[in-house]
């Protein structure tokens, strides 16, 4: 019981992860009709700008220690950050240690900005052009991307760790009345799960209840139509790309502490991603929610011990390296359409 | 026995009742006109005979053969070509191209690995296609990419195709829709000399009456689901149920 | 030969023109000079673009005329390599079993994988396939490692079985060959500071790679071919015509993995190791690649972005700055460094940014890939006259601004 | 300028006479082994991961073998030429030819890593193939060169395959196994955490991971401890929070993670985000141990390894005269100690040119005699032994545990033990290292 608890909590997470990104995806497949291969590349640029912004915040002073010397039997350099210079060291240090949640204050704009100038000055032009040259050209884009965050911080993964506050576990299990230690989980992942369920419920509140929102969800569902009605919905849809670059690059600054970023990690969650968005069905906003949850939650389970030598016994060993996929199959024969989605999305 | 036998034909759609108890008939070589106000039926019905729909009760019989449970391209095999309400065409490909695919399907069934052999070295479809597209005066524009066709012209081609297989029954929906008078005109003579030279059998499915009295040589009238009057043209202008039918509809 | 219109016989003329020369084609550097880097006519290469350019032409059968996007094509490739492989293994260092296994089971598989994923049109065929193949690089790599050697790929032991060969007392292990012809003997023409390596296995490849051409040729101008056509513009008036598209698609697919699995057999046969990376997404993907950066539709198309991937990946990877420093030796040091230090980021570890940018221009000023640029160029030098009686598909889209 | 020499297999020449719009064919001799050097130079091939998860390590090999060269060709202060035991190098290149170099990448992946080794041969002339990142690769292209008839210095390769049962004659691995790994660390595993044990592994599902986890549970149940459970993770995992989040209830109290590079990393850091090195299992401590380290993987784990046991092939922190001039000539030239990785290539590319220069040629037999059995100092790591029936390299092995509090970025890890040499040899014949043989040697053509 205990254990499927803690797959479950996993399974949340994981899928919150794929959630973010698939509703990005989704919004821009839904208002755009673009395949974005680049999207992976958003969340890369999220987590590098989470370790941009802690590296600012680390830009040292540097004084020579006369005493120590360095391997090379060279004065010891000693760095110090300018912000403790500036600030205090209780001031600075705090500043250092809540790196991770600041820059999503940094993240929120430049993510906006990339997804504009992203949309302004690339997909534009393919709106009308094929899925094939959407897919070669944003993956075009999403190589040149990786190349440049590679050149500027090497190919080895950062670590970029929460805030103090937030490091370690506590004991999820005694919360709800079982026994000490049966149900362990670290603290930043349940932020990380409180956090996307807060911006997922956010988007789904905008479209939902705002005016804006409405005429996007308009716009999804019959895009002529509404451009007739007079109404600027280009303007709109470049707003929503933006919206969906921030969605991505938020949920990679949060993402930083459970994995340190590489400049690959976009392309890890890709292919990924767009499964989840088909077993979502094509254009269903909670759909790709949906599917991010439950492909998130049978990946925790399928990693069980139990569940492995379950599956061994039906001769289907290493059930975990395929579940994913071995779900997108099934669901996608017997839903024709995915969970939710609509009908002639992307289907020819 | 018409070529074409509906029976007690019975369609909805969760509460919505779209066909009841429709009975049709369509004799072999003549024009029959369904028509209808907004609304009545008379594409669900269509969609009866191709097999894009079943039906929930009721049997759709033709030529001897029940039309139920059969997919699309089954009722083309057994002589059943249809006209779509916007011309469906092969877009990207050449007149001449367009053509050839019905001859092909006609000649070869529903599927052959025909990989190796030439479309060019096959004379008897070429010849074929080539004399359909004289017959639709579209000869000279045989080069062109479909999709560059005014629209006249792709309905004209979308005939083509169809007649190119030799249906026993022609389905035609809306025929004219969206099309200037002058293209209407053109259409109109062209499905009559069809008529005059190959006397298919022609479902059509119209709301311009102008169409209709031109052409039809017997005319099924659909309101709410069932057929309130199946007559002759001239018996059809002026009948108490049909103008009742279209009361409303009409006066707007 | 009645069976190719004479514009199709000049084309396929062309390419066993170009096959046959490319030893000197490809090599158009002096072996000593600072350009040789640029060089691609070596053995290995050479097999590759032959390999690739099968690959893509089958790819192109599917993609191209059904407009059917499989996303999981390198499992056909790899499912090829691992048959051959074993021949290898267990019959005989001949080539030709290895080829014949390689291109039937590669045929079997596609068609399992086919006949499910084709229930399922546009992206979800596109994802199914993509799940297939994920599925067959996983489990290579991990479970199945007794069949594929998981990690390292599969290989030839000293100690296989070999039924049909000679016992082999060299001590070494044997090397493939077509009835004693070795594929890695190369025959080395020096003719001035020039260096031509005319390789046995390439040749091999290149015969395939035209036969290859040649029958995607006449699928393309058949009646088959028109009907898969048909069915990329529009499945609904298909229907209605008479014809059930599935097994037209499904033929389409199995062809296109045939010719996969021909490629992962020749792979295995220049090479003998059939590694699990050749499934990966990221394989698929190089694959949808090669075909819309070529031209996708396009007969010359495919195998001219298959040639420019592979060149990409094994020419540009390989620069390195000492041989930057070597090309500008000739400026001041200054200036020489300045040229290396901007150029460093494109090439060698950088090659990846160079192909991305290159990707993103090509389909940005190219609409129909390298063969539409082949055209604006032919067109260029004809004055204008071409232009030909069917315009290609792409120009009637709209071109990017 | 750099001049690419290309030799076929099969040679022929043909000399154009002037005018004369036919060529002559002549056939030249037969050459004695492949790309046998004919003019002032010779060629050898540095393929190592430039893209992918593994660029890092791969562009510090490079690093390494630059140097190397440079030393070779008797530029820079010569590093540790001067301490090596063998005095056979001259700093005149190699058998009085001028060293050149190819680069290409692996990209981590066997296919590629081959192409580009063969590129190399096939068109640059290269007469030795070196590096790499992982252990599949490693095979790979020892495969090749064996085939091809070239010399190939593995890189970094851990698994006991390379030299065990995936074994070739004209391969040769400076670096440690998986094997040695446990033999090192199961001493100092003893000393810190008891005899009495329940180990919990996690193991990459894939060759490498298996072979490790084999040696190191072989290890550790040697030291009385007990194995819990192995659990294969894939090697597409980036999130392992469902293979950590049952081990705090299974009874083990250590976690050994048998991942390498990013996959090491991203478990290691949801192992402390789990805190599992807070709890007290059977009122013990739980310890984490890795048992394969880099420095780059501690640079990307960041605090997490503090107190994290593991081994490595040598580390810049060592103490002899070989480690230290080489840490000076590679910190002068790119301002930062040098990683294991590169001092194992770099090494090999000395021995493989005094290999050249013992055996009086390029020709992969004589250098394959001349390195089977060769013993030696002064490369670091103390003495050392090229063992002829294997090609594994026998020398000392680093236990080494994650330091707290480091200075900067390089000093991550520790040194806690210099296991000696003697402590992790085998016999080539070990059960872990049966079912190949080297064949013989090839010299190609």
């Amino acid at each position: 019981m205990d254990a499927l608890l803690l797959q479950i909590l996993n399974g949340l997470d994981k899928g919150s992860a794929y959630a973010l990104i698939a509703l990005g995806l989704t919004l821009i497949f839904g208002t755009l009709g673009v395949v974005n291969f680049a999207h992976g590349a958003l969340f890369m640029i999220g987590a590098f700008c989470a370790v941009t912004f802690s590296k600012i915040l680390n830009i040292s002073k540097i004084t020579l220690d006369p005493e120590k010397t360095n391997f090379l039997g060279k004065p010891l350099e000693i760095k110090t950050p300018y912000v403790i210079e500036w600030f205090g060291e209780s001031t600075g240090a705090a500043l250092i240690d809540w790196a991770v949640p600041l820059s999503i204050l940094f993240a929120i704009p430049v993510m906006l900005l990339v997804g504009y100038v992203m949309e302004r000055g690339l997909i534009k032009h393919f709106y009308k052009r094929p899925h094939a040259d959407q897919i070669l050209v944003t993956f075009g884009l999403a190589i040149v991307v990786g190349e440049l965050v590679k050149t500027s911080f090497g190919a080895n993964p950062i670590p970029t760790p929460a805030p103090e506050l937030f490091r370690g576990s506590f004991d999820f299990g005694v919360l709800i009345g079982m026994e000490a230690n049966a149900v362990i989980y670290p603290f930043w992942r349940l932020v990380y799960f409180g956090f996307s369920a807060v911006v997922i419920s956010s988007i789904f509140a905008f479209l939902q209840f705002t005016t804006f929102g409405m005429v996007v969800r308009a716009g999804m569902a019959d895009r002529e139509t509404v451009g007739l009605l007079g109404i600027d919905i280009d303007k709109r849809f470049t707003f929503m790309f933006g919206v969906a670059a921030a969605v991505a690059g938020l949920a990679g600054v949060m993402y930083t502490p459970i994995n340190s970023p590489n400049y690959n990690m976009g392309m890890d969650f890709l292919v990924l991603s767009f499964v989840v968005v088909v077993v979502g069905g094509m254009g269903s906003l909670p759909g790709a929610v949906l599917a991010g949850f439950m492909l998130g939650i049978l990946e925790s389970f399928a990693s069980m011990n139990e569940v492995k030598s379950f599956f061994e016994m039906l001769y289907l060993p290493s059930i975990d390296q395929i579940v994913i996929y071995l779900v997108a199959i099934i669901v996608l024969l017997v839903r024709p359409r995915g969970l939710m989605g609509r009908e002639g999305v992307m289907e020819d | 026995m018409g070529i074409l036998e509906v029976q007690n034909v019975n369609k909805s759609f969760g509460g919505l009742k779209a066909l009841q108890n429709v009975n049709l008939s369509i004799e072999e070589g003549t024009i029959h006109a369904i028509i209808g106000p907004n609304g009545a039926g008379k594409s669900t019905l269509l969609n009866c005979f191709v097999g894009k729909l079943i039906p929930d009760t009721g049997t759709v019989m033709f030529d001897g053969h029940s039309l139920l449970g059969r997919k699309p391209h089954e009722i083309n095999q057994i002589g059943v070509s249809r006209v779509f309400q916007t011309p469906e065409i092969f877009a990207d490909l050449t007149v001449l191209e367009n053509v050839l695919i019905p001859c092909f399907a006609k000649r070869d069934g529903a599927f052959t690995l025909n990989a190796l052999t030439r479309v060019s070295g096959e004379t008897d479809v070429q010849e074929k296609a080539e004399q359909m597209l004289i017959d639709v005066s579209m000869q000279d524009k045989k080069d062109m990419i479909a999709s560059s066709l005014s629209r006249g012209d792709k309905r004209r081609l979308e005939m083509a195709m169809c007649l190119s297989q030799d249906p026993k029954l022609l389905l035609l929906d809306e025929p004219t829709a969206g099309m200037a008078r002058a293209d209407t005109n053109n259409t109109i003579e062209l499905l009559a000399e069809i008529q005059d030279r190959r006397h298919i059998t022609m479902a059509v499915i119209e709301h311009d009456m102008h169409v209709v009295f031109s052409l039809a040589q017997k005319i099924s009238v659909l309101a709410q689901g069932t057929v309130i009057v199946e007559d002759l043209p001239e018996n059809i202008k002026g009948h108490p149920k049909v103008q009742e039918a279209y009361l409303g509809v009409a006066a707007s | 030969m009645n069976s190719l219109s004479k514009k199709d016989k000049a084309l396929l003329l062309f390419v066993a023109v170009m096959a046959l020369l490319a030893p000197f084609l490809l090599n158009p550097f002096p072996t000593d000079s600072a350009m040789a880097q640029f060089n691609a006519g070596y053995p290995d290469l050479m097999q590759r673009f032959a390999i690739f350019g099968i690959l893509a032409i089958g790819f192109n059968i599917l993609f191209g005329l059904t407009g059917y996007l499989s996303f999981g094509h390198a499992a056909f490739l790899g499912v090829g390599s691992y048959s051959a492989v074993w021949m290898l293994k267990l019959l005989s260092m001949n080539i030709i079993p290895a080829l014949i296994l390689s291109v039937i089971i590669a045929g079997l598989f596609s068609l399992l994988i086919g006949f499910i994923s084709l229930r399922r049109s546009g992206i979800y065929f596109s994802i199914l396939t993509l799940a297939f193949a994920q599925m067959s690089f996983s489990l290579a790599y991990s479970v199945l490692t007794p069949i594929t050697n998981g990690e390292t790929g599969l290989q030839l032991n000293l100690n296989d079985p070999r039924i049909l060969d000679a016992t082999n007392t060299t001590g070494n292990l044997p090397v493939t060959g077509l009835f004693g012809l070795e594929m890695r003997n190369t025959f080395t023409l020096d003719l001035g500071a020039w260096a031509f390596q005319f390789n046995v296995g390439y040749y091999v490849c290149a015969a395939f790679l035209l036969l290859a051409f040649y029958l995607s040729i006449r699928i393309f101008r058949s009646p088959f071919g028109l009907m898969l056509r048909a069915i990329k513009t529009n499945q609904t008036r298909l229907n209605y015509t008479g014809l059930n598209s599935r097994p037209y698609t499904l033929a389409a697919f199995v062809i296109s993995g045939m010719y996969a699995g021909l490629a992962g057999g020749l792979m295995a046969s220049m090479d003998p190791l059939a590694g699990a990376e050749r499934m990966q997404w990221t394989a698929s993907g190089e694959i949808v690649l090669m075909t819309i950066l070529g031209g996708t539709g396009t007969l010359l198309g495919p195998v001219l972005g298959a040639g420019f991937i592979k060149y990409f990946e094994n020419i540009f990877s390989k620069i390195n700055e000492t041989v930057l420093h070597s090309w500008f030796s000739f400026m001041p040091d200054g200036l020489n460094d300045a040229f290396v230090w901007v150029l460093h980021f494109f090439v060698g570890k950088g090659w990846h940014l160079t192909l991305g940018l290159l990707f993103m221009l090509i389909v940005t000023f190219l609409p129909g890939g390298l063969m539409e640029g082949w055209e604006r160029i032919r067109d260029k030098i004809r004055g204008g006259k071409g232009g030909g009686k069917n315009p290609p598909a792409e120009a009637t889209k709209t071109p990017a601004e | 300028m750099s001049k690419f020499t290309r030799r076929g297999l099969l040679k022929s020449s043909a000399v154009m006479g002037a005018g004369m719009a036919m060529p002559t064919l002549i056939t030249s001799p037969v050459a004695a082994y492949t790309n046998e050097p004919t003019g002032g130079s010779v060629t050898l091939g540095f393929n190592v991961p430039q893209t992918g998860p593994y660029a890092d390590e791969g562009s510090d090999e490079l690093r390494a073998y630059q140097l190397a060269v440079e030393h070779l060709n008797g530029g820079g202060d010569g590093g540790m030429m001067h301490t090596f035991t063998s005095k056979a190098l001259k700093g005149n290149g190699i058998l009085g030819k001028k060293v050149e170099f190819v680069t290409g990448d692996t990209q981590t992946k066997s296919d590629a890593a081959r192409a580009s080794a063969k590129s190399m041969i096939e068109k640059d002339g290269a007469i030795m193939i070196t590096g790499g990142s992982s252990s599949g690769v490693a095979i790979a292209v020892q495969g090749l060169c064996q085939e091809a008839g070239v010399i190939f210095m593995a890189g970094l390769t851990h698994s006991n395959d390379t030299t065990g049962k995936d074994k070739k004659a004209n391969g040769f691995r400076h670096f440690f196994n998986a094997y040695m790994s446990g033999a090192a660390l199961a001493p100092v595993l003893q000393n810190a955490y008891g005899k009495e044990r329940r180990a919990y592994h996690l193991t990459a599902d894939y060759s490498w991971g298996w072979t490790q986890q084999e040696s190191i549970q072989a290890a550790t149940e040697g030291i009385g401890w007990e194995t819990v459970n192995n659990v294969l993770t894939p090697l597409a995992t980036t999130d392992f929070s469902s293979y950590i989040a049952p081990v705090l209830n299974s009874g083990a109290d250590v976690l050994i993670l048998n991942h390498y590079g990013g996959n090491m990393i991203n478990s290691l850091t949801s192992a402390v985000q789990f805190g599992l090195r807070d709890k007290q299992v059977n009122g013990k401590n739980f310890e984490i141990i890795v048992p394969l380290y880099s420095e780059l993987m501690a640079k990307g784990a960041g605090a997490n390894i503090e107190g994290v046991f593991g081994s490595t092939n040598w580390s810049w922190t060592l103490g002899d005269e070989g480690t230290k001039a080489f840490v000076k000539s590679f910190g002068e030239k790119y301002g930062f100690p040098p990683s294991n990785a590169a001092q194992t290539v770099y090494a090999q590319t000395l021995l493989y040119a005094d290999a050249c220069e013992r055996a009086g040629t390029f020709n992969p037999c004589g250098i394959g005699e001349a390195l089977e059995g060769f013993e030696f100092d002064g490369l670091g790591n103390g003495p050392t032994l090229y063992r002829k029936e294997d090609h594994q390299c026998f020398k000392d092995v680093l236990v080494m545990q994650g330091k707290e509090n480091p200075d900067n970025e390089y000093d991550a890890l520790e040194i806690v033990e210099v296991t000696p040499r003697a402590q992790v040899e085998y016999a080539p014949d070990h059960p872990m290292f049966a079912g190949g043989s080297l064949g013989k040697c090839n010299p190609g053509a």
